[in-house]
């Protein structure tokens, strides 16, 4: 039976969680339990939104896990009250194997690193080019397009698929996919920058109102042609799109491929097949008038482990990251195999090795590969940093990322409980006090 | 076994000290009987309670094991946050009107399943199940038909009643939300208004009626003067509980709407969640809930004064 | 007011496939301001015949008029009775007083109205302190009050009653009886007052009607019932302790007849009787006729088994060869178990059909 | 006195004509409850034979033999979901039972045997349905946690006999003072101890209420999501409610015709609780219980 | 087998502050082998002096030995008694059989033996064809047979009844009262019978005890009782119609007593009247004894208002100056609501002290 928080064993909470990962957790827990005699529990946190729960449960009755996984915003404010653990060592047993760690993004303070990197999630575009080509549609390069497109799917008689999928659960998909459609619009999404761009050493409140009123304006009109925002988050935009319920998303990587890819397998449905190789990845438009060198988006987001200092068991979970990925890039390729697409690989050897690209997954679609190969050469290596300034790590904006009103305030336009004017007020004002909490804590 | 100690007579030739024992024999086994329900109420009840208030006098982020004592700070925090008396607000229609249909609904079931005499059994069978299936079902199954795509009731609110558009999905718009969260929630508890009825039903003899028959009675007048009254008493109880339940019901709505949309269906029990998992405020919600818990019980005991269910109960017997 | 007639009433109910024939072509008329008892066996039907006139069930063949006006169809609300049941249904709900005018409400009498019948009917009924009550707080004999003065206050035109006392002890019976008598006489409308107790139907009516197996056996007025029972049921179903029976032959002796018990004779002077000579008949005779005659010899031998001493008189059994025989005995009998010999008061012998049961003499 | 015409009907209808018109209504009544408490269940059982790919896209009203499917049911087959409904079914006979004899020992306390405050004990009970189960959570946790029952079955099986509870307790107490004192006194009059005539003679006759507070029990069981979530964590211990919310959250792929399969199969096991129970269950709650 | 000593018994019940005395200081000791019956009106405290006697209650004073054994304190389940109650208490859930085997189960007694007793105990009560129904299924007769069974296989030394009877008619309990004493006989133990109905007293007893308000009355055999009544409650309670009462004085003329009722004068040759010359008293005299004349000045005035004819007898009732007086008339008499006057036949005329009700002759 093992108790939740189970006394003894290392406990370890982690949102990679499908029936593959399932089953490869199975596998690795019981190998190496037999090789180092650490008993391991491995609990299924859920997507953001479910997993805070469930950690701030074991938290407040002081029995933190020995681990969880998330990107780092998420832990920030755990990290900030002293509850992590440096996993340099880790890292560099990781890096021998694997490569270097090849993004910048902000994972600890100086030199102490506080998170096992996984993977990367690049932000970016994704549509279904067999209904583009059905109704003539050309690929978009504005918002303006993204709109026009989804106007022309939706409106098509012979389409069964919605024009987009907009993401309006309060939590969730909705606020990242609010920031990033700022940052391509050409300021920093979370609202904050640099007081002075070259000292880089404060940040102060930038939410210009007439670029985010704009985007506010421009999902509450994309939002006509979603099915109901309000139930749009990870998961679901995940099942929808391989339920072909809409033509055109904001997504991560390649992810809605690897999903559909792999449940054409799972029941052998040449239709899926069909609609794994017919959905496009491309970086999101931008808006309009700024090309893709103004785009504010400045690094990928990190996905992976932190290990936290008050935990039963620090180092035995150190141990088991280490015999993860700094055994052999075979072993470490089956992470992404579990959930192909879903992921860039962090560390830089792993893409190109053989390993991972002769994973069955992609002898069955080659598509797949592919598009994770253009996420991280062409959209990663054009679209991000492009912008200098536009760095803002630190633990006052990966604190500031953690707040939930920008999800709120898309709900808030896309369900009409405001007016887009006053949603932006009001996210002004969370934004004010959050930023001054922030600034308390971190300061 | 709790029970071991409900006999009454010493085993022959042992020697128990109960008659010296400085309180009756009977009241140890008493005590002793209710002692498991005892132990199971202080667990689940007494001590969370304890606990809730206890951590609503502190300020706790969710994420942080330090608590720091505010006194009553929150409480003050509470009577402020504009999403506050909204959601009380909201809360008192949910209840209200969930409470009102479920009384009037299941009541009418109550009335026509004691009366149908063909298919009554498998009938009420079907009844009850609504009241038996999880909650996450009664969702389920409400998301799938509200849904645009495929939803039947979407579908018919579209085209045939000319509701809402095609491309709706009435759960997550303002207008509707709220309303199909009092009519989903209704569906699936107005039985137990009828279970408590029905059962109450049962037990009128009929030769109340045929008194009142013979006093020339018409059926209404029946209804009036026999079945209200004897149904009164029970009626005042369930709608107690139900008030009760569906004030803090938290499930349903959470798996229909979140809250959402915006904040229309963001009742206080829900509101308590989301300052908990959103707003990393543990000791806010706390004070949150012990306002719901003051705001019950301040009801319930208004709602004894003035009917007095407990009484009614005992007369009607 | 009218009278009740009860026409051909036959009454079958179908359960799962069985037909029971509950009330079996009655014929009975009630009078205006008659009392008629119907009074038989625990499932003979009484209350079946009294629900189809009270209109609360539907006869299966028959007709019920109530003076000229044929009610077979007529729902109960439009039949203006009173009933008065066995288990007392009064609402508990409602105070006495509200149970009373409850019938003048629906009737849409005003409130004074109202207040002044149910005062009136109180007062007769001496029920005047227990009006505020709740019928919870009364007694049993009280809620009968209750239950009669509901039914008073609205002027019925026929009053009926189903075993109204079987709940209650004999004392409370012995009380309540004459209540009734006087409440239906007072309204004077036809009554029809169903009971399995002998002794309320021997002394609350006007006449009696035994009801057996959904068939009645006969009506008439209480004393010739119990003086000159129509058929061997009657005879034994009224009076208490009941007639005790033996068998016995008919002789024709000197051309009279002549009637043989257990090696005894008995000389009677009775008409009707021609046509039987040498055949066996069922002989009946009351307890009290039968005397006890410390001479063996003089008459039925008998062993004593028990004497049941109630003060004015006893009741005694004997084993004999007819079976168990219960004889009233004087206060100061003791058989102390010997033996003895039954002598019958010839006069008060009554004969029966062996097979049928119908009285031959 | 004056006599009245006897007055009529409702709307002044004969009273035959009222019982027709009561009929009318009671016919139509039971089309709409039909259609109204039979039509979910209805609606999730075609959905559950109907391609998962047509429920998503299009309204159908019953699986013709183009669209009819078992498919949808190989979810069951699934161990998680397997395991869910397995746990379902053990926390609720779990629960019933111990709600059934924690409820009857103290019913037959409350009724039988004198205790000082006896009566206010009951009331308090049921203020503990004033305070909303989503708040109890991190403190139950923490009190699971310290005596070793978190994430076990048996743990949530007492936190939802624990909620069951004071309804219970009611219903029993009031059930029991309605059965004769004289039957335990005969049985003691036999020689049974106290234990053996409660045994014997109590809890035989206490059928109804055993029925009625199981199915309460039940309900709350087969229904809960808040406690087995909070207290059931690991996937391999956990019920249906959160079972499924958990897997709709990290399925990549659940189609809805899926998950009306699963909940078939959930709701049958009530509907024969229903359909078989259902006469006693009403008497037991006759006892105009709290 | 033993006999019951009860010594000062009390009992006291507190109940909200007040002090319920039901049983005062109750004497009584019960014979091996003799029945004695508890009789009295409702509320006397009848069931809570069986009760202490069962076990089920505690006396607050007194003590209750079975022969030599003081019982007070022990459980129920320690004095092996059998008590029959008004409820009968059969286990709904159970089949006649296993009702009957119960308390042998609870002894331990093999199945052979329990099912060998039942079948006897059944033969004698002649419900053999009833073993295998459900107690719901039987008649309220049958279901007290059930109940005397399931007493009478246990072979108790001891042997109580409450009120077994109160809810069957009367034509049952004349039928039972024959098996119940063959049972009691059977067993041959002490047995207390509690009731209020008193001719179940008067034929079952070989003992009567009257009890009133939580003190005995009279303790005698039937006969005695119904004679000779200790008081004028005695007098009241047992006998039905019961005795009737009228105010009188006693003079001294010519040195013996003479008894003045409403103008009519009574020459008494009683002793103990001596001291009561010029008293007021109540006299008491059983409506058997009590002359109709048609003669209006042959006795006391009385005006006739009612007949109840019972076939062997007429209950009469009359108005007369010491308000409504019941006579025993004979089965022909009918008042037709004319004038008579009552006559005392004089020899059964009971006096009593007008206060305590205690018999002054
Ligand atoms: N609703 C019914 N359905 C079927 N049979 C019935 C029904 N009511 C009565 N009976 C049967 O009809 C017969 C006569 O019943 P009824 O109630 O008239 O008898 P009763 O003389 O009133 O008896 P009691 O003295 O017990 O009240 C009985 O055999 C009874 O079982
Ligand atoms: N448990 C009790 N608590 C308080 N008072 C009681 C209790 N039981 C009986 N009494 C009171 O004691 C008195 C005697 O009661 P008991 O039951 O012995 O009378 P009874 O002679 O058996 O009457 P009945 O003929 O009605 O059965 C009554 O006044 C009754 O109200
Ligand atoms: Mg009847
Ligand atoms: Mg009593």
């Amino acid at each position: 039976l093992g108790g939740g928080g189970g006394d003894g064993d290392v406990h370890f909470i982690t949102d990679y969680y499908n029936s593959q990962w399932e089953q490869l957790w199975g596998e690795l827990e019981s190998e190496f339990e037999d090789e180092t005699d650490i008993p391991m529990n491995i609990e299924e946190g859920g997507m953001s939104g479910t997993q805070e729960g469930r950690l701030a449960q074991l938290i407040q009755s002081g029995n933190p896990p020995d681990a969880n996984t998330s990107t780092f915003d998420q832990v920030a404010d755990i990290w900030e009250t002293g509850q992590l653990d440096t996993v340099n060592d880790v890292v560099s047993s990781i890096e021998e194997v694997n490569g270097e760690i090849n993004t910048n993004a902000f994972l600890g303070e100086g030199d102490e690193l506080y998170q096992i990197p996984h993977g990367l999630y690049v932000s970016n575009f994704q549509y279904r080019a067999d209904i583009y080509e059905q109704l003539g549609l050309e690929e978009p390069k504005t918002f303006q397009d993204v709109l026009d497109n989804a106007q022309a799917i939706d409106e098509a008689d012979d389409v069964d698929a919605r024009g987009y999928g907009l993401a309006g659960m309060p939590t969730g998909k909705s606020q990242d996919e609010f920031l990033v459609l700022l940052a391509s619009a050409g300021v920093s999404g979370i609202g904050l920058r640099w007081k002075d761009p070259d000292a880089r050493e404060e940040l102060e409140i930038h939410f210009p109102e007439e670029e985010v009123t704009t985007v506010l304006q421009y999902m509450k009109e994309l939002s006509q042609y979603s099915p109901d925002p309000t139930s749009i988050g990870w998961a679901e935009s995940l099942s929808q799109w391989v339920q072909g319920q809409y033509a055109q998303c904001y997504h991560l990587n390649a992810w809605p491929v690897g999903v559909t890819a792999l449940t054409a397998e799972a029941q052998d449905s040449d239709a899926l097949r069909g609609l794994a190789e017919a959905t496009q990845v491309r970086a999101y438009p931008t808006w309009g008038e700024i090309d893709k060198d103004e785009n504010w988006l400045s690094a990928p987001a990190p996905d992976g482990y932190h290990v936290f200092s008050n935990g039963d068991r620090p180092e035995d979970v150190k141990q088991w990251f280490e015999w993860l990925y700094a055994d052999s890039m075979e072993r470490t390729v089956r992470f992404y195999e579990a959930d192909p697409g879903r992921f860039l690989p962090t560390y830089s050897d792993v893409i190109e090795s053989d390993a991972f690209q002769s994973q069955g997954i992609f002898e069955a679609h080659p598509h797949l590969l592919e598009k994770l190969q253009y996420c991280q050469d062409e959209i990663w290596g054009n679209h991000y940093g492009s912008v200098d300034e536009a760095n803002i790590s630190s633990p006052e904006s990966l604190y500031m990322q953690r707040q939930w009103f920008y999800g709120e305030m898309v709900n808030s336009v896309v369900t009409d409980s405001m007016t887009v004017q006053e949603a932006y007020e009001w996210g002004l004002g969370q934004l004010e006090q959050a930023f001054q909490e922030a600034q308390e804590t971190f300061g | 076994m709790a029970s071991e100690t409900g006999e009454s007579i010493r085993p022959r030739g042992a020697y128990i000290p109960w008659d010296h024992l400085p309180v009756e024999r009977e009241t140890v086994a008493g005590v002793a009987t209710v002692l498991p329900v005892v132990v199971l109420y202080v667990l689940i009840a007494v001590f969370p309670i304890a606990f809730a208030f206890w951590a609503s006098l502190h300020n706790i982020h969710t994420l942080n094991p330090e608590w720091k004592w505010v006194g009553l700070e929150n409480y003050r925090e509470v009577m402020n946050i504009a999403t506050f008396w909204g959601s009380l607000w909201r809360g008192i229609v949910y209840m209200v009107g969930s409470t009102l249909i479920q009384l009037v609904v299941g009541l009418w079931m109550a009335l026509v399943l004691n009366r149908i005499t063909r298919g009554q059994k498998l009938l009420t069978a079907v009844v009850f199940t609504a009241y038996l299936i999880p909650t996450i079902i009664v969702s389920l199954v409400a998301l799938r038909v509200f849904d645009p795509p495929g939803g039947v009731f979407q579908m018919m609110g579209a085209e045939w009643f000319n509701l809402w558009s095609s491309q709706t999905a009435p759960l997550g718009s303002r207008g509707w939300a709220m309303r199909l969260l009092i009519l989903i929630g209704s569906w699936k508890f107005a039985v137990f208004v009828t279970i408590f009825t029905l059962a109450q039903l049962r037990a009128i003899p009929d030769r109340f009626y045929e008194a009142a028959k013979i006093c020339g009675a018409n059926r209404w007048q029946m209804f009036r003067d026999i079945t209200l009254p004897r149904l009164m008493g029970i009626v005042l109880v369930v709608v107690l509980l139900r008030s009760i339940f569906m004030f803090n019901k938290f499930d349903i709505i959470w798996q229909l709407t979140q809250g959402g949309p915006g904040n229309a269906t963001t009742t206080l029990p829900v509101l308590a969640y989301k300052t908990v998992y959103t707003d990393q405020a543990y000791g806010l919600a706390n004070a949150i809930a012990v306002v719901m818990f003051l705001f019950l019980l301040a009801s319930a005991v208004v709602y004894f004064k003035i009917f007095n269910p407990s009484e009614e109960v005992e007369t009607t017997t | 007011m009218p009278d009740i007639e009860i026409r051909d009433l036959t009454k079958v109910y179908e359960e799962s496939g069985n037909r029971i024939v509950a009330v079996d072509d009655v014929d009975l008329t009630i009078e205006d301001g008659e009392f008629v008892t119907l009074v038989g066996p625990s499932g003979c039907g009484k209350t079946t015949t009294l629900r189809c006139v009270a209109g609360l069930n539907k006869p299966t063949s028959g007709t019920i008029k109530f003076g000229d006006r044929d009610v077979t169809d007529k729902p109960v609300q439009e039949r203006n009775i009173a009933l008065l049941f066995q288990d007392i249904a009064l609402y508990p709900h409602m105070s006495v007083e509200e149970n009373m005018a409850y019938g003048l409400k629906i009737a849409g009498f005003s409130r004074e109205e109202r207040m002044a019948r149910v005062e009136e009917a109180a007062e007769l009924l001496q029920i005047t302190d227990q009006l505020k009550k709740m019928p919870a707080d009364l007694s049993g004999g009280q809620q009968q009050r209750v239950a009669l003065g509901r039914s008073l206050v609205r002027d019925p035109e026929i009053f009926l009653f189903d075993e109204p006392m079987s709940d209650l002890d004999a004392k409370l019976k012995a009380e309540l009886r004459p209540v009734v008598e006087k409440v239906t006489d007072e309204i004077g409308c036809p009554t029809l007052y169903v009971t399995h107790d002998q002794e309320e139907a021997m002394t609350m009516s006007d006449r009696v009607a035994v009801i057996n197996d959904g068939k009645l056996a006969q009506v008439a007025p209480p004393k010739e019932v119990y003086d000159e029972p129509a058929s061997q049921f009657v005879s034994q179903f009224i009076g208490q302790p009941s007639t005790q029976f033996f068998d016995g032959n008919v002789r024709a002796v000197n051309g009279t007849a002549e009637l043989a018990v257990g090696g005894y004779e008995y000389d009677l002077a009775r008409d009707g009787l021609e046509g039987w000579a040498g055949e066996s008949v069922r002989v009946g005779l009351r307890p009290q006729y039968i005397t006890v005659s410390k001479d063996p010899a003089a008459g039925i031998p008998a062993t004593h088994l028990l004497d049941e001493p109630l003060g004015d008189a006893t009741h005694s059994f004997f084993e004999t060869e007819f079976g168990e025989i219960v004889v009233v005995t004087d206060p100061d009998f003791e058989g102390e178990g010997k033996e003895y010999s039954l002598v019958f008061q010839d006069e008060y012998i009554q004969l029966f059909d062996t097979d049928s049961g119908v009285r031959i003499a | 006195m004056s006599q009245k015409e006897p007055p009529g009907g409702i709307f002044g209808l004969s009273y035959d004509r009222e019982t027709g018109l009561f009929e009318a209504l009671k016919l139509v009544s039971t089309a709409i409850i039909v259609l109204v408490g039979a039509w979910p269940i209805y609606w999730m059982t075609q959905l559950a034979f109907t391609e998962y790919g047509t429920v998503e896209n299009r309204i159908t009203v019953f699986p013709t033999p183009d669209i009819f499917t078992l498919n949808n049911f190989t979810v069951i087959t699934e161990p998680e979901m397997y395991t869910y409904m397995f746990n379902t079914v053990v926390v609720a006979i779990g629960t019933i039972v111990t709600v059934v004899i924690v409820s009857l020992l103290a019913g037959y306390g409350l009724a039988r045997l004198q205790f000082p405050q006896k009566e206010n004990f009951a009331r308090i009970l049921l203020i503990g349905y004033l305070f909303s189960p989503i708040v109890i959570g991190i403190p139950l946790y923490q009190i699971w946690r310290s005596i070793g029952l978190l994430g076990t079955r048996v743990g949530l099986i007492i936190a939802l006999s624990a909620v069951s509870m004071p309804f219970a307790v009611w219903l029993m107490w009031k059930y029991i003072m309605t059965i004769p004192e004289a039957h335990e006194e005969a049985a003691w009059v036999d020689g049974a101890s106290r234990w053996r005539g409660f045994r014997d003679v109590v809890v035989p006759q206490c059928r109804p209420a055993i029925i009625a507070a199981a199915l309460f029990a039940f309900a709350l069981a087969w229904n809960d999501f808040t406690f087995a979530q909070i207290l059931l964590p690991q996937t391999d211990t956990t019920t249906f409610a959160p079972g499924i919310l958990r897997a709709m959250g990290q399925a990549q792929f659940l189609p809805d015709a899926y998950l009306m399969a699963i909940s078939l199969a959930m709701t049958l096991p009530p509907l024969l609780f229903a359909y078989f129970m259902q006469s006693y269950l009403l008497k037991g709650f006759q006892v105009r219980a709290l």
